[in-house]
């Protein structure tokens, strides 16, 4: 059903919806109903299909049981499918109206099956409609135009000729189809039923891969989806990317210039699974490639109850690093500051780059560190990090938290106290946090705490990337600032007191834009510690203090 | 002759005339912005990999400019993508492109010996 | 090169010189010194004294670091301690890292007068002698340049192919430590030498430049008293001999004794090595010093000046000159007698 | 009775005609004294100016003196003497040439570094070794570089810091103008010959001007110009009187050979020779740099040490044309100020 | 304790070859050592200018000190009136004196060297002297060379030398006189105490290394072999 139906559509555009549905669920109906009635005119269960498609074209003069209902019925779903073909052609050529700002450009095998496509439906209302004038069998509608064509001429003269015509049509669609997007609608009800069985993508190009890569109907909703088409760059989006796939002519240069950040999958009405295709062709394209990492050395662990990770881009943001120290101290928390002087990364870059391989060998590298500090706990402030902790390290017994639930927790505890101010916020979702990882509510209830989290329209799944993905190997900085900007004007329209998020390079991509004052969450909270935690941090660093004196003897 | 072994002249002076410059076409071709590196070793200091091993992003950089594809083809290997480089470089350079395609370059030398 | 923008013009004493040998010179190239001595006496009737107590002046032992400064100027201190003792004031130096030296150690008594003094006290201690400073320091080089024109009136043959009419091709090369140290001590400077060129000119042949003439021969000191080092003395030399093989010379001239014997023997070792010369034919091209060119335009015998102790055979360029020489006195002793020879001369089999 | 005071200047430049313009115009009697034939200086030597491109001519023209009643221009005049006399200045050149003076500016300007000095890089030996003013001429012509045979360069390397910042030369400070000079000129290189190689070698690149580093990212992005981080050791001619060069490329430690077809050395400011005779029989003095001596550097830049005698333009120090222009109108407007204050 | 950079300091040299640098790398370009090694003179300079103890001594420690030919072709280029040469000098110098030169493949040559050239200073007072070029070890010499050296009395006589002789002239005998002189002066001077330095220290060293005869005393005649073979380890 829901591959008829396609709800996400509606959602997208009710109109756009009701054209969708129109056609498919329209179409389907004329055949299920149109089966149905010549079933009850045959008295058969077994009827030939052709026998039910052009039923009209063989049903004579017979009168039969519910022969008016079924007549009216089927006008009445032509005239639904008609009015859904209007729509699609006014959208072809006016596409606005349907919330698009952008439809796929069409090949030639897509020109047939649309024109066949387009043509169906009227030749076969046109066919009907003689078949009524000449047996007056038709409903409301059929009969109507079967009058008017009567009127006109001789219907018995148009009768083969339309209906040769509609057959024609007919056949060219199904022939057309398989090159075409409309091979959606077989491969479609195989997929999303695959789906919907639990069956997942696998890191490597198998059947699967291609009964996705066929179910896209290129319907072009990605595309708007896409922020890269602010920075004029509309060759590469997932549409292009499947039709690519499917065309076997994929070039890295379109290959990698996506931002991974999942926008165009949370509004696919197929449910195609953008991103891990994109990851997988990633893959296969730099498998030749992967490095071995043979310089890495395992370094000693600290012992300790929590590991922290802060990743590579946490060290430019050397603030959220000093407020982690802060909470941590607050909290009276055993931490190791696991990548303090260094430590490789984490390894989801490398992966975003196709890596999977090489990412392993970083990635054993630092179970094996996490593991030996004998912690139970790992914090991770980058969502970048905090991606591939939780779905590519194995660590038994340790727990992968994000500073953002790890904060709270702590508050949630009485660990941490904090006074809350009234400053507006805009919480910007980072792509590999959000949409990501499905975190969304964490962060805000946190920050909540503290002051005012700005309602906002895009956000959540639907919010904007910051244009900072490493996700893109290839777009230029000077484009990354356009998207940026745009998320930036729109958070600016909110007039929020400061800007929110929870990923370094989200605050150094929104930081550089100087419009907003930018902050991670974790900076939020370290500076709305309550003095009387605070006092109780300080004496926990003079304490420190004075242990160390003690040790060297000072 | 054997009593002359010592005697193995091999000059390490760079000629400009003789390099290779195939994996810098390459790279040129896709990622413009390699152009206007001013080896100013801001990617150097920044990165994660360099901080564990001998590895200097903007020696990559020349080692591509001057065509050591031998030099090139060890170090680039060391490379962890974590584009910390690219946030720090003041021209904006797509230094993990970069990387990707000299990678991408090499592996394509040594299967194919053409670009 | 003629057209030199900058002329440095040194001073070269005109007489009375004391004769300060080489020690890479007197193993290899006997000859040159004698012959040197021979015509500022009897040519040009100088007065030049070649005193039998000076030594080395440890000139490679201070450049291998086996000797320490302090000592080698104190021997550099001992040299004109004998000058001073016999009466002279001018130095004509053979080696041209003795000159560089001795050039070295007065400057450093010129900026730091105390080291002077320390010297003076070692050398007083230590031997007893006192010393004045000389006056003119030349290196042999130098005192021809100066009698270029005298020679070249006395002169028996023209640098000139004798069968062509063309001059000959000479590429010359100035040993490191004449004028890079200081460039105002080399007559030209430092960057467009002219000491040998000119002399070259003045005798007829043509001097020829090639783009690596200023880089070092190769000897570096301790990189080829150590045999497992030498990889660094040869490849400099052959980078000199590819960068003058197009242009085709007859012949290398040099200053330095140290480079003249390299340039004749890695060409040599080349040839073995790699099966190449720089010459276009089998003997490579033949190496001599500002003495012996003088001593050739002179007239004197080949094997009385030495030439046949040269690994790349003289006598092809003898020939060009068209030098009246008896090939048969080449291996015969003082006293006539064949003292058997060479293997293998030149450079290709 | 400003309209009575006479104000000498002594070199007809852009400094000393913009100088001129701004006494004339506030009423005071100005003769310059230019020592060539024609007005204009060194600029009249360059093409285009850095950074837009803009013709030199339009300065000129700009800068040209009106005729005023007030102005009194005199070339050829080569003068060798500034002597105070009787609370007035008596310049003297050597014909029987006397000028009497209330003030005088001295806008000498500058000498460019001779070339030859640098034996090594063989200018005057190697015809294909050019300077950059030698560059100006040739595109000033608006021929094309060719080598000295007339062929098309297959690549040009432009050489900086030459006599400048250069204990072998004498001249340890910075020219300052040369290094946006190297860029401009490497990139009317590429717009001569767009199949040009050109290569800058360099030690420190000091665009200090505003505009002067967006030249040098248009000459890395849309020009293809290389540059080298080394500072150039040695130039020989090979054979057909190309090029080789020697130097390191240090942010590799390696020495680098390269073969080139023109060389073009980039050549400092050096302070004008007669400075010294002007000096003589005054106060004034000079700097170790032998440009002339100001009061001091911050707020009397174009005060010398002698009262009465004003500096302007590039006899002080290196500067561009923009630079020297403000000197100049600072320095006119320091003379109106000193002259005011003895008035009263 | 004296500082690295204060031992180097009272070498008159390095105030004569440093003055300071900017790092053109005009050196390295003319440098004919940097052409055929790892070595860069600019970043010796700039090493010694930064005083930087450890490096200085990590420096002198290394292999890289004795790469430098002595050709000073670098001093007349420097912009900065510097000799790279002349510091390196001074670097072997400390490195001799304090033993450093021990830990480098180049520096442990500086026994052979001595044994060669000190040895001929102070027998004959040359520091090249014909008997000790043996054509053996010293093959690019060729087959003149070889002839002479078998013939050495005649061929020196026929060009007039005077080899091994008294009074004056080519290669003659070096009165034991002068040879005590020239002693005296090593010993006055310094020159004796480095050559002491020298061995003293390889002795230590070859022991260290395992160079021991019978009695458990340095075999200096191993440790040369050990020397002689110690090959580049590029090769």
């Amino acid at each position: 059903m829901e591959a008829l139906l396609h709800r996400k559509i509606f959602r997208k555009n009710p109109v756009l919806g009701y054209m969708h549905m129109s056609l498919a669920f329209g179409w389907f109906l004329l055949i299920v109903v149109g089966h149905l009635e010549t079933m009850i005119a045959e008295h058969s269960l077994f009827v030939p299909f052709h026998k039910a498609v052009f039923f009209r074209y063989y049903e004579g003069f017979d009168e039969f049981f519910l022969s008016g209902l079924f007549s009216f019925l089927m006008d009445f779903l032509l005239l639904f499918v008609l009015s859904g073909l209007m729509f699609a052609i006014v959208k072809r050529f006016r596409k606005k109206l349907f919330g698009l700002r952008r439809t796929t450009h069409l090949k030639s095998g897509d020109k047939i099956a649309l024109t066949s496509l387009w043509l169906i439906f009227p030749l076969r209302l046109l066919a009907e409609s003689t078949s009524a004038a000449v047996y007056h069998n038709g409903g409301f509608l059929t009969s109507g135009v079967g009058a008017a064509i009567d009127f006109i001429g001789n219907p018995a003269i148009f009768y083969y000729p339309l209906w040769m015509a509609y057959s024609l049509s007919l056949g060219f669609f199904f022939v057309a189809l398989p090159n075409s997007r409309y091979m959606h609608i077989p491969t479609e009800v195989v997929f999303i039923f695959l789906r919907v069985a639990g069956i997942r993508l696998k890191k490597q190009n198998d059947s699967y891969t291609d009964v996705q890569v066929f179910s896209c109907s290129r319907c072009g909703i990605c595309l708007d989806k896409c922020q890269l088409s602010v920075a004029g760059i509309d060759d590469s989006q997932s549409v292009y990317l499947l039709k690519n796939i499917r065309n076997k002519n994929l070039s890295d240069e379109k290959l990698f210039n996506c931002l991974m950040c999942g926008r165009c999958q949370v509004d696919c009405p197929v449910g195609i699974e953008t991103i891990e295709l994109r990851t997988v062709q990633r893959i296969e394209s730099t498998r030749e490639y992967n490095s071995s990492y043979d310089y890495l050395i395992q370094e000693v662990a600290t012992k300790a109850d929590v590991v922290y990770f802060a990743g590579c881009m946490t060290h430019l943001t050397p603030r959220v690093i000093s407020s982690m120290k802060k909470i941590f101290a607050t909290a009276e928390e055993d931490v190791w500051f696991m990548d303090e002087v260094k430590a490789p990364c984490c390894g989801r870059p490398l992966m975003l780059a196709g890596q999977y391989e090489a990412a392993r060998k970083l990635i054993e590298n630092n179970s094996r560190m996490i593991l030996d500090s004998g912690a139970h706990t790992l914090v991770v402030s980058c969502p970048i990090c905090y991606k591939v902790f939780k779905e590519d390290y194995k660590l038994p017994d340790v727990e992968v938290v994000f500073h953002a639930q790890y904060i709270y927790d702590l508050i949630h505890s009485g660990k941490l106290s904090v006074d809350t101010s009234n400053q507006r916020m805009v919480y910007h979702d980072p792509c590999e946090l959000g949409r990501g990882m499905g975190m969304y509510e964490t962060p805000r209830k946190l920050l909540g705490r503290i002051g005012e989290v700005v309602h906002m329209k895009d956000e959540k799944e639907y919010a904007f990337c910051c244009g900072g993905s490493l996700g893109n190997l290839k777009i230029s900085e000077d484009k990354r600032k356009l998207l940026r900007d745009q998320a930036l004007v729109t958070y600016e329209g909110f007039s929020p007191d400061i800007l929110v998020t929870a990923c370094p390079k989200c605050k150094k991509t929104f930081a550089a834009g100087r419009k907003l004052k930018v902050f991670d969450l974790a900076e939020i909270v370290a500076g709305a510690i309550c003095v009387d935690s605070l006092s109780k941090e300080k004496e926990i660093l003079e304490k420190q203090e004075a242990d160390c004196y003690a040790v060297e003897g000072l | 002759m054997s009593q002359f072994d010592f005697l193995q002249p091999k000059s390490r002076q760079i000629e400009i005339e003789q390099f290779d410059d195939r994996i810098l076409t390459y790279v040129l071709e896709r990622e413009q912005s390699f152009l206007t590196c001013i080896s100013c070793g801001g990617c150097t200091a920044t990165c994660s990999a360099g901080n564990l091993t001998s590895f200097n992003v903007r020696k990559i950089g020349l080692s591509l400019r001057r065509g050591n594809i031998n030099d090139l083809s060890d170090e680039v290997q060391k490379c962890m993508f974590c584009g910390k480089c690219t946030l720090v470089c003041p021209r904006d350079i797509n230094i993990r492109n970069v990387v990707l395609l000299i990678k991408k370059g090499i592996a394509q030398l040594e299967t194919e010996k053409t670009l | 090169m003629k057209n030199s923008q900058v002329n440095v013009t040194k001073e070269i004493a005109d007489d009375n010189y004391f004769y300060l040998r080489s020690c890479i010179r007197q193993n290899f190239f006997p000859g040159a010194e004698n012959v040197f001595l021979d015509i500022l006496k009897n040519k040009l009737g100088k007065n030049i004294i070649d005193n039998a107590n000076h030594t080395s002046c440890t000139g490679i032992g201070y450049h291998s670091d086996i000797v320490p400064y302090e000592t080698y100027q104190t021997m550099v201190a001992r040299q004109f301690a004998l000058m001073t003792e016999h009466g002279f004031r001018n130095a004509a130096v053979s080696c041209i890292t003795s000159y560089g030296g001795y050039h070295e150690v007065l400057e450093t008594w010129k900026e730091f007068p105390e080291e002077e003094a320390k010297a003076r006290k070692n050398l007083k201690n230590a031997t007893g002698r006192c010393f004045e400073i000389p006056e003119n320091i030349s290196h042999s080089c130098d005192i021809i340049y100066r009698f270029r024109h005298d020679i070249a009136e006395l002169a028996k043959y023209k640098l000139i192919n004798k069968q062509t009419g063309k001059p000959l091709r000479i590429v010359d090369h100035i040993g490191c430590h004449y004028a890079k140290i200081f460039p105002d001590k080399g007559v030209g400077g430092a960057e467009k030498n002219t000491v040998l060129s000119a002399v070259v000119e003045a005798w007829g042949g043509e001097s020829v430049d090639y783009p690596e003439r200023r880089h070092c021969c190769g000897f570096g000191f301790r990189h080829y008293l150590v045999k497992n080092n030498r990889s660094y003395s040869i490849s400099n030399s052959k980078k000199k001999f590819e960068s003058m093989e197009p242009y085709c010379p007859d012949m290398i001239v040099t200053n330095c004794p140290g480079c003249n014997m390299f340039l004749d023997k890695w060409q040599y070792a080349l040839a073995k090595i790699e099966g190449k010369t720089y010459s276009g034919d089998k003997n490579g091209i033949p190496v001599l010093s500002s003495e012996e060119l003088a001593a050739l335009v002179l007239g004197y015998n080949p094997w009385d000046i030495g030439l046949q102790m040269h690994q790349v055979d003289v006598e092809p360029l003898l020939e060009k000159i068209g030098f009246d020489y008896n090939p048969d006195e080449k291996y015969l002793d003082a006293n006539g007698n064949f003292m058997g020879k060479p293997e293998f001369i030149g450079c290709l089999d | 009775m400003i309209d009575k005071k006479h104000i000498a200047i002594i070199g007809g430049g852009i400094a000393g005609q913009e100088a001129a313009s701004v006494l004339t115009g506030l009423g005071y009697k100005v003769t310059i004294l230019e020592k060539n034939e024609r007005m204009g200086g060194m600029l009249n030597k360059w093409s285009k100016l850095f950074p837009d491109f803009s013709s030199s001519q339009l300065v000129l023209d700009a800068v040209k003196v009106a005729t005023d009643k007030n102005l009194n221009v005199i070339c050829n005049a080569d003068i060798f003497s500034v002597q105070k006399e009787n609370g007035r200045f008596k310049l003297s050149d050597n014909s029987s040439l006397d000028v009497y003076a209330d003030a005088v500016i001295m806008s000498t300007g500058y000498n460019l570094f001779d070339a030859t000095l640098k034996e090594e890089y063989g200018y005057g030996v190697f015809e294909n070794v050019i300077t950059s003013a030698d560059f100006e001429k040739v595109h000033k012509s608006g021929e094309k570089l060719t080598t000295a045979d007339g062929k098309a360069p297959r690549r040009v390397a432009f050489i900086h810091c030459v006599g400048s910042r250069d204990a072998k030369t004498g001249n340890t400070y910075c020219s300052k103008v040369c290094c946006i000079t190297g860029v401009k000129q490497a990139i009317e290189v590429t717009q001569m010959w767009p199949e040009c190689e050109v290569f800058n070698f360099y030690m420190d690149l000091r665009l200090y001007g505003s505009k002067y580093d967006a030249l040098y990212l248009e000459a890395q992005k849309h020009h293809k110009i290389q540059f080298i981080r080394g500072r150039l050791s040695e130039v020989s001619e090979r054979q057909g009187k190309e090029l080789q060069l020697k130097a390191e490329d240090t942010l590799q430690g390696r020495p680098l050979r390269m073969k080139t077809d023109i060389v073009v050395l980039l050549i400092g400011m050096e302070a004008c020779k007669q400075n010294e005779d002007l000096c003589r029989d005054n106060a004034l003095e000079l700097d170790e740099n032998r440009f002339f001596k100001s009061k001091n550097i911050y707020n009397h830049r174009n005060s010398s040490t002698q009262s009465g005698v004003f500096l302007a333009g590039s006899c002080i120090c290196p500067m561009s044309v923009n630079e020297s222009l403000e000197s100049a109108r600072s320095a006119a407007m320091l003379v109106d100020k000193s002259l005011k204050v003895q008035e009263r | 304790m004296r500082t690295m950079m204060q031992k180097l300091r009272e070498d008159v040299r390095l105030k004569e070859g440093l003055n300071a640098c900017m790092g053109c790398g005009i050196c390295t370009a003319v440098c004919p050592a940097a052409e055929y090694f790892e070595y860069d003179p600019r970043s010796i300079v700039v090493t010694v200018q930064s005083g930087n103890e450890e490096k200085i001594r990590k420096l002198i420690e290394s292999d890289t000190i004795w790469m430098c030919g002595q050709c000073m072709s670098c001093k007349p280029r420097c912009p900065r009136n510097n000799c790279p040469g002349l510091i390196i000098s001074v670097l072997r110098r400390v490195s001799q004196e304090t033993g450093a030169f021990v830990k480098s493949r180049l520096g442990r040559q500086q026994y052979l060297i001595l044994k060669t050239i000190g040895t001929n200073i102070l027998e004959t007072g040359y520091c090249v002297y014909p008997a000790s070029v043996v054509p053996e070890t010293h093959p690019e010499q060729g087959d003149v060379w070889k002839w002479i050296y078998d013939n050495k009395e005649a061929v020196y006589e026929r060009v007039g030398a005077n080899l091994d002789k008294e009074g004056p002239g080519a290669m003659r005998k070096i009165g034991r006189e002068n040879l005590d002189e020239l002693e005296r002066v090593f010993a006055e001077s310094g020159g004796q105490t480095l050559f002491t330095s020298i061995v003293e220290y390889s002795r230590a060293y070859a022991k260290e290394s395992g160079f021991v005869d019978a009695n458990g005393q340095p075999d200096m005649e191993k440790y040369t072999d050990f020397l002689l073979n110690e090959d580049n380890d590029e090769k």
